[in-house]
């Protein structure tokens, strides 16, 4: 069993996909020769050919409104968008065709399509590549968003993503392509859709995240047990639909509940996880819900990007608070 | 300075406003039962027409936008494909529609307001209506990708309106299929205006096919109302497209006849006497007159084609006004293959809320 | 006094405006001959010549451009998008440049623009005519996110929009274009920005609510006056930044919360609203808050859309449950 | 068929690559003093380029993109143009950048990952560098249309990569200022590369001034290795949209004799023996031999000048490498002019809680 980063994940999960599924056939800006700008797909086009790995012209929305015509003929492309922040010219095709076509003509004509995006900063990236916008996504009916937080979890849920017959929103968070190594099996075996992570089990505080911000979610857990304050850590994983019943299990368990990422927080994600606590699991708060987020404002270009990101200090001070509280 | 390219942008007709041949025409122009089967859908898209007009202002459809006009090219385009191509539509190309097998029903029951009408018993694999300008352009060129990889000898065919064109879509879908030689003919329907604004405020392209060259494709100009034209121009793009040769835009000059939709109020903004001389380059006299010519028709024919239409036409408006108000359930069974569990709920919860059938339109 | 329409206090302000202002210049598809497919702006390149009622040509990506570059040379543009599903194609510009772009240029480059559109469904509208997509503004920092539900406050706030020096999205309820007529004083009076209107006082449930279900909201609430339900309701009108200190008031005062949205659930502006008061009113509420909202579908083509609206039934039927948690 | 339009694709160049005129040359270049300082603009360009790789390689800045190969695109566009028009450009056009007033020091302090390197003390009208591609021609459009509505004798410039021609916002921004005669001119620099993307992959036109022709405007291809040449073109094209003439593309075809940025390893995928090829035909020797053949120019001179430029861009570092760290502050201060209330307790939130100063890079 091999170690490898999150980025060798995705690789990895891609080429078994290709080999064992002649529709899969990937597109987008420089993935075939130069293997893409973080070598997602190094190889690829060597091992199955110009067709099946195409150089995509330099346009996000011919990207994804192809991607739609291929899908429709039973092909399961696989585009990748080279950062979040290119993801709007792409933003008429997914959200008035990607995400319809099934229900606009009830059943005929389907979308089996994966869009990979690089999610996030924190790797000292010029302006416009740092950028998490899941809302925009997840506020689509009609399409699955996923970020997976590990490369097993990425191997996984890509495969899972790729199988499944509807359009998934596949987050890849930047700063964990190659942060850490993790041992993952190539067996091709996918990981369940629509479900949440429990990291770590904890009695005082239940802590939502999900993507890089995971690992420091994780530090401060481990910090905080030093000071006997327990957390029950969920990697949320799909972003939509969530997974909302880990979340409250664990509420009623632990009575508290800290969200964290690393969007802007107006209209986070974060918000649904607190509305549907707040609707469905009111009487286990114990204290009041906190958000520990991006703040309103643009995600600064990087001198200031960990000013932006919020630090594994500045969660132990959320958790406590709230676990105090 | 040192001359580097050159382009051409030609135009074509066949027949003109007399139903006069102004060149030798081709060989499907010569067999009367062919030109007769394009006159005959003409001819029910204008009749449908003006019904479906009708239902709209007498509430018992939604919005709708009218094709007539257009007859020769949606006729034309419609017959130059094989069935196997995909078409990829805008709003109003019923003709090309028709004839590849979507019936009237369909047509009123999606303009109903109901999402049923888009799943056509004929043409599978065509793609519904696109309200979205521009957008089914990259579509119909990721469709055409997806037959150069399985090496289908079949083709995409996308629609685009004069206005359409200064979508970057457009530009987009023209400049990928270029590049990678996709077998796909962007018709772009050059009708004048894109509801209040004519071509010339929309670019300043002298022609709408010379957008062609910046993807370094061919790009035709044919006459619009030209049944015969627009037919032998497309096949000849589709013959090109389905050998490996790649994408070809065709530019139809035509006119639109009615207001943009039922929404519409045209008077507002066309000049004077620009609808009336229109009407004397309308497609359907023409193509009559080019029947007579060879002895193929005549008012006794004409009298039985139009009562044949209405009776068809009939039929479909009476199977859409006896087709019941869809389930609340459709728009949540149709969204996904395998569901997510929290719409079960929510689901229940539209049921339970349903607006009382009956009501709707 | 004049009685309006909501569209024709739109056509009054902007007139009024343009008046008083030669840097105000509207630009957008059919709004100069033809006035406006709602005609919003009918009259007005008559009035003002169509160097300052531009009919654009038919691509938003180039009408939002466009009004970044008008902005940064000290106009203030007015553009129009005709339909809020036709937003798609100018979120590039909107969210990568003009809600970035006095911040990126540490001032230099201003934006002062507003971007006009159709918000919501219920007309009987072609398919994406009837999108609710709030969220997708929202999300974004360095806009203003308005939403006015009646003839005065469009008026009002649209005023403050166009004098406002930064970006504001301007969404019209096409359900109330048309719908009532209000006594509006055309005295180029604005309203206050990132303001929510209490239209209604009552004692047992807050209901947060905005655009056109503000009334429908109206109107359960007056059914449930007869059952002796008072119901404190609150337009938002300012969905970014929202006015969270209005809603927390009144939660304080009722200690129960509905919010009505047309908009899908998931990730919709009312999670914004319940998670902010699950922070910051937890130990207020006396009951689960609740949303009444879209369903996580596509908005139905409109043989169904009263299916996927809440309708006053449902909103009588979930105010009435809070109120007897 | 009948031919209704016809267009032309010229291309120029004025100076050969060993620096001999090909044709007349303009009054502009007969006069030493004026060849001499687009030269010293070159030469510190390159140099710059130089030492901010070099930067970024050892730590001290983030990604950067270079524009080695680029200058004579670069400073013949920032010479043909005047103080008062606008800059939209890309991100590596420092030539005309620092033409036109930007400092050494700004662009450093932008890529080490500062917004306050955007706050040109110059050209305060100018746009700052644009990352999303293509995005910036539609604002130049924008740009142009303000000088159009009040009648104003100026000018937008906007830059953009051949790749970038893909994306349909480059479409877009055309036609709109075609149809709309808007005074901006469209500089498509064709340097062979988008990332790893070669241009005939990136579009089947043979020519990128053809895409010009989509918009029913004027496009021209120039030798952009010849800064002669590229002033020349661009100052025609410049007076044309003054005088109310409309748009111009300019395709200036030149070579990215560098990586993509320092993140990029051009080794992966271009051809052997390209990258040398294309240095034979790099613009500073060419400008260089065309000074000496006026008596202009020396070993001793070209000595002079690469201390010059070197003692400037070394001051230029230790300004940048002596800029404090932006106040935490700062992404709350300029977003809005009368910021939300709500965002001054998140301004308290982010000060407690800010990266300890001395970090970030
Ligand atoms: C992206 C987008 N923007 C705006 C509209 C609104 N709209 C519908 S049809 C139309 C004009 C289309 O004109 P044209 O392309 O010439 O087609 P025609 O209606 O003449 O067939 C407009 C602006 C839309 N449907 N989609
Ligand atoms: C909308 C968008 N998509 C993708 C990218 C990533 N990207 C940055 S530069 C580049 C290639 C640009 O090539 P070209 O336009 O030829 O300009 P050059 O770098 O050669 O100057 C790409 C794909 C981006 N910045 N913006
Ligand atoms: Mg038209
Ligand atoms: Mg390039």
């Amino acid at each position: 069993m091999a170690k490898v980063t999150l980025v060798e994940a995705v690789n990895m999960a891609l080429a078994w996909e290709m080999a064992n599924d002649p529709d899969v056939v990937l597109l987008g800006e420089d993935i075939g020769r130069n293997g893409g700008v973080f070598r997602a797909t190094v190889g690829l086009q060597e091992r199955f050919g110009p067709l099946r790995v195409q150089d995509s012209t330099l346009a996000e929305g011919a990207i994804a409104g192809m991607a739609v015509g291929m899908a429709s003929q039973g092909l399961k492309p696989v585009a990748e968008i080279q950062f979040m922040g290119f993801l709007y010219p792409a933003l008429d095709q997914i959200g008035n065709h990607m995400a319809r076509m099934r229900n606009r003509t009830r059943g005929r004509l389907t979308m089996p399509i994966v869009m990979r995006m690089p999610h996030g900063g924190g790797i000292h990236a010029p302006e416009h590549h740092s950028e998490s916008l899941e809302t925009l996504l997840c506020h689509h009916a009609g399409l699955r968003v996923l970020c997976p937080s590990s490369p097993a979890r990425a191997y996984g849920l890509l495969l899972a993503a790729i199988r499944d017959p509807d359009p998934v929103m596949f987050l890849e968070p930047t700063r964990l392509y190659r942060m850490a190594k993790q041992e993952v099996l190539d067996d091709g075996l996918a990981l369940p859709l629509d479900r949440a992570f429990r990291l770590r089990e904890g009695e005082d505080v239940t802590v939502v995240t999900w993507g890089a911000m995971t690992h420091d979610v994780m530090r401060a857990a481990e910090q905080l047990s030093l000071e006997k304050i327990g957390c029950d850590v969920i990697d949320l994983a799909s972003l939509s639909p969530i997974d909302h019943d880990t979340v409250l299990d664990s509420v009623a368990r632990t009575g508290r509940l800290v969200i964290v990422h690393e969007a802007a927080r107006h209209c986070g994600v974060g918000a649904e996880v607190a509305a549907t606590v707040a609707e469905r699991g009111l009487h286990d708060l114990l204290a009041p819900v906190r958000r520990i987020t991006g703040y309103d404002t643009v995600m600064p270009y990087f001198k200031l990007e960990h000013d932006y990101i919020p630090s594994v200090a500045r969660i132990v001070d959320g958790i406590r608070e709230t676990a105090r509280t | 300075m040192k001359n580097v390219a050159d382009f051409i942008i030609r135009f074509g007709q066949w027949l003109d406003t007399e139903g006069k041949p102004t060149r030798a025409l081709p060989e499907f122009a010569q067999d009367p039962g062919e030109v007769e089967r394009m006159y005959r859908m003409m001819t029910l898209c204008r009749l449908f027409d003006a019904k479906a007009v009708n239902l709209q202002r007498t509430g018992r459809l939604g919005t709708y936008a009218p094709c007539t006009g257009h007859e020769a090219t949606h006729v034309g385009v419609g017959a130059a494909m094989q069935p196997e191509d995909v078409l990829c539509p805008v709003y109003r190309e019923y003709g090309t529609q028709l004839w590849r097998g979507v019936t009237l029903t369909e047509i009123l029951v999606y303009w109903g307001g109901d999402e049923r009408g888009t799943d056509f018993a004929g043409p599978r694999q065509d793609f519904p209506w696109c309200v979205p300008i521009a957008s089914q352009t990259p579509i119909a060129a990721g469709v055409a990708m997806a037959f150069k990889v399985r090496g289908e000898p079949r083709c995409a065919v996308a629609y685009i309106g004069d206005g359409g064109t200064s979508e970057g879509a457009f530009y987009e879908a023209m400049n990928a299929a270029g590049a990678q030689k996709l077998p796909v003919v962007f018709v772009v329907v050059n009708n004048g205006w894109a509801i209040s604004v004519p071509v010339a405020a929309q670019t300043a392209a002298q022609t709408l096919a010379q957008k062609a060259i910046a993807a370094g494709i061919p790009g035709v100009q044919v006459d619009g109302n030209d049944v015969i034209g627009v037919r032998a121009v497309m096949e000849e793009a589709l013959v090109r497209a389905r050998r490996g040769g790649g994408p070809t835009v065709v530019e139809t000059l035509t006119y639109r006849l009615s207001d943009h939709t039922t929404a519409d109020d045209a008077t507002r903004y066309r000049p004077a006497g620009e609808l009336e001389a229109a009407w004397l380059r309308e497609p359907l006299v023409r193509t009559r007159r080019y029947l007579e010519s060879l002895g193929a028709w005549d008012d006794a024919r004409e009298q039985a084609l139009r009562s044949d239409c209405a009776a068809q036409i009939d039929a479909a408006v009476q199977a859409y006004q006896a087709t019941p108000k869809d389930s609340t359930d459709a728009m949540f069974d149709h969204l996904f293959a395998n569901p997510p569990e929290a719409l079960e709920e929510q689901k229940d919860t539209a049921r339970r809320w349903a607006a009382p059938r009956g009501t709707g339109h």
